[in-house]
């Protein structure tokens, strides 16, 4: 966990507002777990003020590099957008607990299920998966097909299935559809995305072995101002909870409250 | 010679600096970053009888220059804090004030009386900025009797001096300041947020569950300061200022308005490292300005000559 | 269908933005960028019964997205705006909202009976931030009483409805609200600006000559759609919001925060295009968030199901 | 008058902390007296939200540029300064009233008194009275010589002389020293520096022809706001007044109170 200026290797868009953003810094040793996550100051201004959190997508540690992706959407993620090479973009990372890669080992089978932004954690996660020898099946959710991307990486990894809210591209549906359709089978589940997709995997695989990741409004990032928590589904109304980026941004199927 | 030392009741301080409360929890986080020694003082997220978990979320949305956060005063109860946060704390050499809430008067006489005498603990903060639930939510911060009531009530149980942490939502904040001071109160801090509401265009909803939340950073700065500046030319107690400090400038400012030692709140968010930055460009600088000790700058822009009360617009 | 036009007491708009008191001053300078006539409405500076110089300068300094200004109302007198302002703003095609002020109640009254009777004033707004030297100086704009005599006074000799533009700086702006509208007011304008200061670390003194200022621009705009909030669900006479406006975004959250139009201020400076840009802007962000008119949105963020009133630290 | 996306052509630093910035745009066509200002956005954000005038240095109409030299001292002309060649800034101009050329004919001979970043004006001005065929003389003052720009330039156009406050450079003191010392005759003076040395021309020269360039606090710019007025010497306490932005910023001698 470190605060850095990082520069920018490159920057494309790889889909409609959706761009692929490629820093590299000393910063980049520190990162280890797939589903980390780093939190960017876009400019020097004061507004924006806060920092904002995005997901590692992929890491180059001989070059000091990682990816990561994101939509360009409010005043933050446009302004980043319009960073070029070269440029210098202050990050503070890795931050939170990713996804623990010792639950499934060689031969067990693997299910990676995404939608939309959430899908580049995935990515980095499929990686290091195939490396230990586990059989990866990805199921990636978009709106449409404009805003798909990914979808060769992900294949060169293991079985893909794509599916679009209006059908322009693959199943037309939810990523759930697919997964009900395609009668995928899975020793452990992996998920980032909307809530509403974590709720449909979490209220249909609860019991299985899974691990899911959240978004929640961020200040800190560390911890340290309460703004990203959530209850747990023991505990639906006490004050027992846990921290989305300190805690999280993964947690086990069944943990936290959806 | 510290050129940065400054003594306030209670408070024997290697520098003005200390991070906000509900901006740092309890230190935890921010020692993975520096050593917490480095610290004037550190204040306490906010302390109740029971954990309290808070209000749903989303609890934070993001202004220009500025952030609303509705928390809701989640912390793990006064015991957990005694037992587990303070000795952890009490590691480092740095001085700790609790802030202190409740809903009523009971519950800051018990979790004051309690806290106060924890070794480390050398000041309360008092925080007045939320509806007292028996007198039909009617704020503690708004109305001088009844922080007046409260004030009072808090001194008798301390064992430490009590600092009122005023908030700036009130017609006449001097009024609200000399109300607590004659309560007894050994020094103010100030400014808590300014409440705000931000509207989600897409849902048309508030973007903050809990709807309105508490303006800080950058943008209050100017009402920090104003505010300060009236009420230290009223009061003989000290203030600790804070509202929108980036930056060592910043509390160059806030000391000239008339602020004895500051906190530093949002920006910690912004920046794990602002305290100890802003600690180590103090002395570059009062330098700059010609300074020796930081305290000769306190009321620096103090209106010797009298008031005026022109139209602003 | 015309999907801007709103009617308000007195205004029959076609469209909802115009510029705020002050920020525009009688439209001539603008009126060199584009066509007047383009505008739902223009609230002119304000004006007092003699002319006045105001403060002394510096009257603005700038803060993290925001400014402060202590112009002192400055302004030709009730004649000449009159003789020479008024007339010839009638040349376009869009209602005057005359900005009233003054020290004392008899100031408000005389400018309000006179220049309410010009043709092309639609309507007043009352400026009651000022302090009322008659009252040593205490502000028609803090306390209710004082507000609601001052408005009762004025409806009763303006020929045209009167808005009641409000102070931020008060601990309960629903209560001043009640006051005035049970004192006739027909509308209110909200909000004037926060009080703030602002301190040269050069010369240790207060940037502005005048020391204390109103803040405006984006900085205050929480505090802004806060306090409309809050008042629009509690009156039942249709508010001008204003505070931090420089989109059709920010026009879009005013409306659903629970205004009626809005009034643009700060913006102005920064870009003397602004009004016609949000004009033309505001039928495309209607489409994107699904809405045919702009009154659509009056309030639409309103909570139905009752008040909260949690803590928000 | 008009707001316009410009173009960086340069931008160098020709002495400490001072910029020269050279802006290319339509908007350049309207610049016509020497002494007017613009009125620049920095930056897109809201902080710092107030544009910043600067004064015209150069004009040339046929490439469509224009000069300015600023300090960089505050938030504002701290961001401006970075700005790099191609980059674009939001321009309101030009604005003012300027230095009046027909007071002087060929033959007269003008005085230009410039101190600081009040010089700049002065260098457009100074070519202009040359191209009418007037003798000029120019007094500059700097605070020392690691901020003194444009000497040879102005040697260039007539007899310069330098006044540097701590000596470094020239004549150690300030431009009246010069002028005393010299006893330095003119049929105009013309000026633009810091009210202090403006308040001493204006005591010393009242009577004679000549015009002062004044600073102020501005809002809008144009004339709108009332931030930035001034009395005038002839109503010192009454409601007559003059706005530096649009009366101004050039005023004759004798005029506004300072
Ligand atoms: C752990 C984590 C990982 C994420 N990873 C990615 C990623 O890999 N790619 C990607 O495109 N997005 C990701 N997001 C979402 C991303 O943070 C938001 O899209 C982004 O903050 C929006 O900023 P903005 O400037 O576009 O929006 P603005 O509307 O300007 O944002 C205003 C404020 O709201 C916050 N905010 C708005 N939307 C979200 C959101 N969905 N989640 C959290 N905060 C939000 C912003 O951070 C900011 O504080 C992630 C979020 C979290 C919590
Ligand atoms: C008509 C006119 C022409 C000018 N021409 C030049 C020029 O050619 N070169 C040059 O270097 N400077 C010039 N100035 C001064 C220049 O405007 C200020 O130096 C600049 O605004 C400071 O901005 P900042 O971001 O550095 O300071 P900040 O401290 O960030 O400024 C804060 C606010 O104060 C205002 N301000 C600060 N100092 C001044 C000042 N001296 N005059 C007016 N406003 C000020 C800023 O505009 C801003 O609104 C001129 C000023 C005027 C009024
Ligand atoms: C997320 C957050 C939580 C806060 N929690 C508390 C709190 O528990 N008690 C309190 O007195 N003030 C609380 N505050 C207010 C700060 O202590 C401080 O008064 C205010 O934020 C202004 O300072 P700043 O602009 O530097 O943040 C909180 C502020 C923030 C942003
Ligand atoms: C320079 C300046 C002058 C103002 N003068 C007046 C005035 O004469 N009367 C008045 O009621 N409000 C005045 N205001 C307040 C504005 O009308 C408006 O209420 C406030 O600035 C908030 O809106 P904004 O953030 O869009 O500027 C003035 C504001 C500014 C910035
Ligand atoms: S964002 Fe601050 S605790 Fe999680
Ligand atoms: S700056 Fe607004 S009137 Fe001159």
């Amino acid at each position: 966990m470190m605060k850095q200026w990082m520069k920018v290797v490159s920057q494309k868009e790889i889909a409609k507002n959706i761009y692929e953003l490629v820093l590299e810094g000393e910063l980049v040793a520190a990162m280890k777990e797939p589903g980390q996550f780093v939190h960017l100051k876009v400019d020097e201004s004061t507004d924006p003020l806060l920092r904002r959190p995005i997901s590692i997508c992929d890491i180059d540690h001989d070059q000091k590099r990682f990816t990561m992706i994101y939509r360009a959407e409010g005043k933050g993620t446009t302004i980043l957008s319009k960073k070029k090479e070269n440029d210098q973009v202050d990050v503070l990372g890795p931050l939170g607990n990713g996804f623990p890669l010792n639950e499934v080992g060689k031969g067990d089978t693997a299910l990676l299920v995404g939608g939309g932004i959430g899908v580049p954690p995935l990515y980095y996660l499929s990686k290091q998966l195939v490396k230990k020898g586990v059989n990866v099946i990805h199921v990636l959710g978009f709106q449409d097909k404009s805003v798909m991307f990914y979808e060769e990486k992900f294949q060169a990894l293991g079985t893909t299935f794509i599916a679009t809210v209006d059908g322009s591209y693959g199943t037309k549906g939810f990523v759930t559809d697919v997964i009900t359709q395609q009668n995928i089978q899975f020793d452990c589940l992996f998920a980032c995305g909307p809530k509403p997709m974590l709720k449909a995997l979490d209220d249909r695989f609860r019991g299985q072995k899974g691990f899911i990741s959240l978004e929640e409004r961020m200040g800190c990032g560390i911890g340290a101002c309460y703004a990203c928590v959530c209850h747990l589904q023991e505990d639906p109304e006490g004050p027992s909870y846990r921290k989305v980026c300190s805690d999280g941004p993964v947690f086990p199927l069944g943990e936290v409250l959806l | 010679m510290n050129r940065l030392s400054v003594s306030l009741p209670g408070l024997d301080l290697k520098n003005p600096i200390m991070p906000a409360s509900g901006c740092f929890g309890f230190g935890r986080e921010y020692s993975k970053f520096y050593d917490l020694s480095k610290l004037g003082a550190i204040i306490i997220k906010a302390t109740t009888v029971e954990p309290r978990f808070g209000n749903p979320t989303p609890r934070v949305a993001e202004t220009s220059a500025g952030m609303l956060n509705a928390i809701g005063l989640q912390n793990p109860g006064l015991d957990a804090v005694i037992e587990q946060e303070l000795p952890w704390l009490a590691q480092y050499d740095v001085p700790i004030i609790a802030n202190v809430a409740g809903s009523q008067v009971e519950d800051y006489i018990k979790v004051a009386e309690k806290i106060s005498k924890v070794p480390n603990v050398h000041a309360l903060e008092l925080n007045i900025s939320c509806p007292n639930v028996k007198s039909g939510g009617i704020q503690f911060g708004t109305v001088p009797e009844v922080a007046y009531e409260l004030t009072k009530q808090v001194k008798k149980v301390s064992s430490v001096p009590v600092y009122v942490k005023l908030s700036p939502n009130v017609s006449d904040i001097v009024e609200m300041a000399l109300a607590v001071e004659e309560a007894g109160a050994d020094g103010l801090s100030m400014i808590n947020t300014l409440l705000g509401m931000r509207i989600d265009l897409k849902t048309g909803k508030p973007v903050l569950a809990n709807k309105t939340g508490g303006l800080s950073g950058p943008a209050i700065k100017p009402v920090a300061i104003r505010m300060i500046y009236q009420v230290s030319q009223r009061v003989n107690i000290p203030i600790i200022g804070m509202g929108g400090i980036m930056s060592a400038e910043d509390v160059i400012e806030f000391f000239m308005a008339g602020a004895s030692a500051v906190a530093v709140g949002t920006a910690n968010f912004i920046d794990p490292y602002v305290c100890p930055t802003i600690i180590d460009e103090l002395p570059k600088v009062l330098d700059e300005i010609g300074v020796n000790h930081i305290s000769e700058l306190v009321g620096r822009s103090w209106d010797r000559a009298g008031k005026t009360a022109n139209c602003s617009s």
